[in-house]
């Protein structure tokens, strides 16, 4: 996914001038996950910004730029260190437009590697994607693969509003999708059902994805079709489908790495019970991260929702007399 | 050897002064500021100073809400402000009603967001003036994002070398307190902008307060134009209430900027001289002597003093700046309260939040009109 | 209940000389609601720090602090002020008693004024609890009233783990309630029925509490009797009461001035659905603030929810046929 | 008059050294330590070295996960953190290990945590050394809170004036980068410290890289000692490799803060000879030549060039220097593999989060304990 997120961002560079990258280590050293190998001796110092260690100029920074009418590309180095820049996407980058009665607007993205499953160090794991999630004027976006991330981050790159594009960090090189030679730009607005299913409806997101596709493979199995729809954006939420979904299944589990605790699933619960309360027969599962932090790597994985939890889920759901 | 050795400042770090509190001027530093202009910044240092006294009153009758006046603070803001050309961009805090005056921002749009209309930030479609940013201190990065585009544009269109410098970029100026200099984002944003040698003027109002915070309860920097040389930047202190000290450091600053030589911090040393905001007492925590002996300076009275004495201005010009002056608050408060009156649709909260809404959040829009 | 605050604090500070007030303004001037009002002239310079204009340093200094063996209250000026320093919270705060296996812990209060209502400034009306209640370790507390807000306060300061205070501005001088002579210190773990019925389970918290009984006083002349309930501490959510209440009623509304999605609603609504979902007669409703910036203060009453709103939902709800 | 002056900075800024290249020293700045000492310092030097060329091997081979060597800065922190008493407080980032080391932290410890166990991450219980903290910069403010509550006590004893300062109080010495230096937290952390003359050691070592971007492309500034200049205290910047310059400068800061003088500035002037952490790859970015050059200046070469030049320590003494170290690595990496093995249960994750756990954690605990 590495790859495609770095042809994303070079099809990008290409076609539009006004695409600026910036971040901590993303010019020379090509970034720490190598995202934006090659650019800076493309594109030269200015294009690609190796910005001071300081993640509120970072985003604050790109605020100004967007507003100047640039498309400014940040990196974060890890989603767990956005908080130092959290204020001026909630007090700025998410109001400007609205500030400035439309005067101003800010086409900026904010890539971060994200999530669980590297082995890597504390705060290197993190996924509290809700935090982007519940601003207003935020669009947060989530790829699962290399095809949806280069075609999301294209979108991303287009959409007059910031969006916050967090990339599943255990996917970055886990396995390889084949994407298509042009240049694809995906839709910010809708999730993307990825296998057909009329038993249970399961929503996932990222890296989780894959390991709700493996286990909903496992339990065809025993002959339970599962619905599995890949969210893609986080908010604004495309509720649509999965209202859809529910209504024919009856039955959902959601699938997400981050803390369970007034996390994503919430939300979906919520529209769920507002939108297909009569078509439900069983309560909605939640498989997600445990409320700690994320532990060190020896028990990251335990942490993280496997196979053998998102299909304990779905049997349970699935076999809850309605 | 000399084993231990003073580390060396290769800075210009310097304090300056122009009128003196009789409205004498130092010929050398005089920027010779010719009649039309001097008399346009006495007009809009009244202005808003008259506005100020006029918002105080509306906001005591409950016609509008908060706000941060000016008053004492006019010179800090014309002077610097008046040595950008039109087509630089200004990023202000949320006392910068002098600043915007100057621009043209409307007094009626002013007024409407001061009595809790969003319709009241509405910004021309040319405008490169931000606006109104309240978080203390987190403009800076914005006006340092601004500074780089300008700056990669120049290099891009070859003009100025390879950094992006030379002749003739838009600059921009910010603007922030003395309350700010401990915020980290403008640490962040200073650092930034020397680093990239970017066409920003930080102009630091120095009021002396940060709501019940004195300066020496903020840092113990001696001055605050010093802190430049954390970032190996220039910076300059001046009288603040003194408009020709204003205009000429900034005058300089914003040279330097656009011949691509990088940013300047500015600090003017001036006083706040009214509240806070309207939901501040400072008789809690400021003595008013503090208050009797900055209005000695007082900023506007320095600069009529000057042109009377200069022979540039007399008594009959100042009654009819006056005049108008009251006449342009009078209209103004009119013009806004039957706004006030047309405005405040509910529905109108969902505005502009989004170039284009979500369903659901047009479905709570519709629930909105529909309970009206 | 601004009062109870600061009887609160200066019951605390008097008993535990370890307990330090800091934040900007809290000195001399008293704050800026003046709950600190007259501590500083008490207690000295030491205990009663006006401190630098800089939010990351007041929690992360207070963060230090409460290592070192003091009971920090730090005042962040308003909520939405917060995420200038919310890193600190994330990264330190919320970690330090788990990333040092116990060695040091960190009983700190943060408090802050919290809500909209009181015709302010852009930025001092943000309701967003669900960003400090998603992160483990952390408590979340937002009081109702003047006798809830002293006793859960004394109860914050005594907190082996840092406290998130959210106090709604709108209801500090709104109206006045009896405080015992003695301290009362309350319990940060367990939410308060404050009025009972059998036909709908209502939940709020904060400044929502008022408006919602005032709903239900309304209702009750129709003859539609409401369980309600205060949260006061929105996390560690007290599921147990909510849980209780709504398999006896079948019906849950649940009123919050946070933006709806992604917003606390969806957690409490997952809790039901996993305990409550077979006794749910009706879909859970939600009356909350939009999702959109909160607005100017001319229309700061339309974004708020009101006894209209919660009424109608509370109809909506009961007349739904199960 | 003088209408224009240059601001004098009131404060001192001072660079220096000690020991030269060839390991000569400068005998009025020579802090006479005892041979004990030195042998101490020189153990725990190698000690942190060969400990790191060690992990370097394991990570290797899959047996621990990513860390920060320390290789280079041995005499920036050892030369430090030798300057405190046991009671006073340490404030590490993530690259600190051979403070911890010096401190008397365990080595199978500090494996256990390169292996992913949060076990590793035990502090004993009278011990003020804070964990490490990754977010950079961030544990500034912690080490400015803990200065606070020392300076507060200190006053609240009548120890010292009523500013609390005075003679014989508690230190906190604090480690952060050149990188860290861009960031908000640092900003405010000195900026409250300097306010408030908390007795705090700021120790930036300077070791030109902040992972691929080097010093001149974090800041403007010509040092970092300059910086201290933003918030009135005082900086010293010195030859971070000459031990020697090091234990004079944190003697002298750590001095000025027991006597209630305030924090202080101390860059060391380093370089990081390996890689960031094992995740990094420096010849994408660096001259290998520039590491050659400092390799002529490696701390620990230099401390024993000064020992045997003086006659305290000679070929033998070293040997067994080096043999020691390297049986307690050995000794170390055994123990720690040995505990790999007992650890691991996965409801482990639930230790220590809370006091007192939610009812609903304690649930989640029962789930992973039935998974197992
Ligand atoms: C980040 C942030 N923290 C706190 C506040 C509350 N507040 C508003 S103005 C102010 C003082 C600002 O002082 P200064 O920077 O000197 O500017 P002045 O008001 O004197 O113009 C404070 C603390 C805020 N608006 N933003
Ligand atoms: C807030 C934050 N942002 C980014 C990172 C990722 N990161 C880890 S170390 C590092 C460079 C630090 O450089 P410096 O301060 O010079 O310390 P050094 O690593 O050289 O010891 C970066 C960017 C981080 N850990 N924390
Ligand atoms: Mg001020
Ligand atoms: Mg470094």
């Amino acid at each position: 996914m590495i790859e495609a997120i770095r042809l994303s961002l070079h099809e990008a560079m290409t076609e539009d001038d006004s695409v600026v990258v910036l971040g901590e280590d993303v010019g020379v050293d090509g970034g720490v996950f190598r995202a934006t190998e090659g650019l800076h001796e493309e594109f030269g110092p200015w294009r690609v910004f190796d910005s001071p260690l300081a993640e509120a100029v970072i985003v604050g920074a790109s605020v100004g730029m967007a507003i100047a009418g640039a498309r400014p590309v940040c990196e974060l180095q890890f989603s767990g260190f956005s908080y130092l820049g959290f204020h001026q996407l909630e007090e700025h980058a998410a109001r400007i437009r609205w500030r400035s009665r439309g005067r101003f607007s800010v086409p900026m993205v904010v890539r971060m590697p994200y999530g669980a499953g590297v082995r890597a160090l504390e705060h290197h794991s993190e996924s509290k994607e809700v935090i982007f999630a519940h601003v207003p004027g935020l669009t947060t976006v989530i790829p699962s693969g290399p095809r949806s991330a280069r075609a999301l981050l294209a979108a991303a790159i287009r959409s007059p509003d910031p969006v916050v594009f967090l990339e599943p960090k255990s996917i970055y090189r886990s396995f390889r999708e084949e994407v298509p030679d042009e240049p694809e730009v995906g839709d910010l607005r809708s999730a993307r059902r990825v296998r057909e299913g009329d038993d249970i409806t399961l929503v996932a997101w990222g890296a989780m994805v894959r390991r709700t596709q493996e286990a909903a493979d496992e339990l065809a199995d025993d002959g339970i079709e599962c619905d599995v729809i890949d969210l893609r954006t986080v908010s604004p939420l495309d509720e649509s489908l999965i209202v859809e979904s529910a209504q024919r299944t009856g039955r959902v589990a959601i699938v997400h790495e981050a803390h369970r605790s007034f996390g994503p699933a919430g939300e979906i619960i919520a529209r769920l019970v507002e939108q297909a309360f009569w078509q439900l027969e069983a309560p909605i599962a939640r498989v997600t991260g445990y409320d700690v932090h994320v532990p060190y790597f020896a028990r990251e994985q335990a942490y993280l929702p496997d196979g053998d939890r998102i299909a304990e889920a779905i049997r349970a759901t699935v076999e809850e007399p309605s | 050897g000399m084993p231990r050795t003073d580390i060396e400042i290769d800075l210009r770090l310097e304090e300056m002064h122009v009128l003196d509190e009789n409205g004498d001027v130092d010929d050398d530093l005089d920027p010779g500021l010719d009649r039309d202009e001097l008399i346009e910044m006495a007009r809009v240092m009244l202005l808003a100073r008259r506005f100020d006294e006029r918002r105080l009153k509306l906001q005591q009758q409950g016609r509008i809400g908060t706000f941060a006046p000016v008053i004492g603070q006019e010179a800090s803001q014309v002077g610097t402000v008046s040595a950008l050309a039109d087509s630089d961009w200004v990023v202000p805090s949320y006392r910068e009603s002098a600043v915007a005056l100057w621009r043209g921002t409307s007094m009626s749009d002013l007024l409407l967001y001061d009595a809790g209309f969003n319709e009241g930030a509405h910004i021309e479609a040319e405008s490169r003036d931000l606006p109104i940013a309240i978080p203390v201190g987190t403009q800076l990065p914005h006006a340092a994002g601004i500074g780089y585009v300008i700056a990669m544009r120049h290099a891009a269109n070859g003009n100025g070398d390879e950094n992006g410098n030379g002749d003739g970029s838009d600059v921009v100026m910010t603007f922030f307190g003395d309350g700010a200099t401990s915020e980290g984002d403008v640490h962040e944003a200073l650092n930034l902008a020397a680093l990239r040698s970017l066409p920003v003027v930080f102009v630091c109002q120095n009021n002396q307060w940060a709501i019940s915070t004195p300066v020496a309860g903020q840092t113990a920097s001696a001055t605050l134009a010093q802190k430049a040389v954390a970032y190996g930047m220039p910076g300059l202190r001046v009288d603040g209430n003194d408009i020709l000290a204003t205009r000429v450091a900034a005058a300089e600053a914003v040279a330097r900027a656009r011949a691509g030589d990088g940013p300047t911090f500015v600090e003017c040393v001036t006083y706040r001289m009214a509240v806070h905001t309207t939901a501040d007492d400072p008789s809690v925590y400021r003595d008013e002597d503090e208050v009797e002996q900055w209005k000695r300076r007082d900023p506007i009275d320095r600069l009529r003093t000057y042109m009377s004495n200069r022979d540039l201005a007399g008594d009959d010009d100042f009654e009819q700046i006056e005049s108008s002056v009251s006449e342009q608050v009078a209209d103004a408060v009119e013009q806004a309260e039957a706004r006030f009156e047309e405005l405040g649709d509910p529905a109108g909260m969902f505005d502009h939040v989004w170039a284009e809404p979500p369903p659901y959040v047009e479905a709570q829009r519709r629930e909105v009109e529909r309970r009206g």
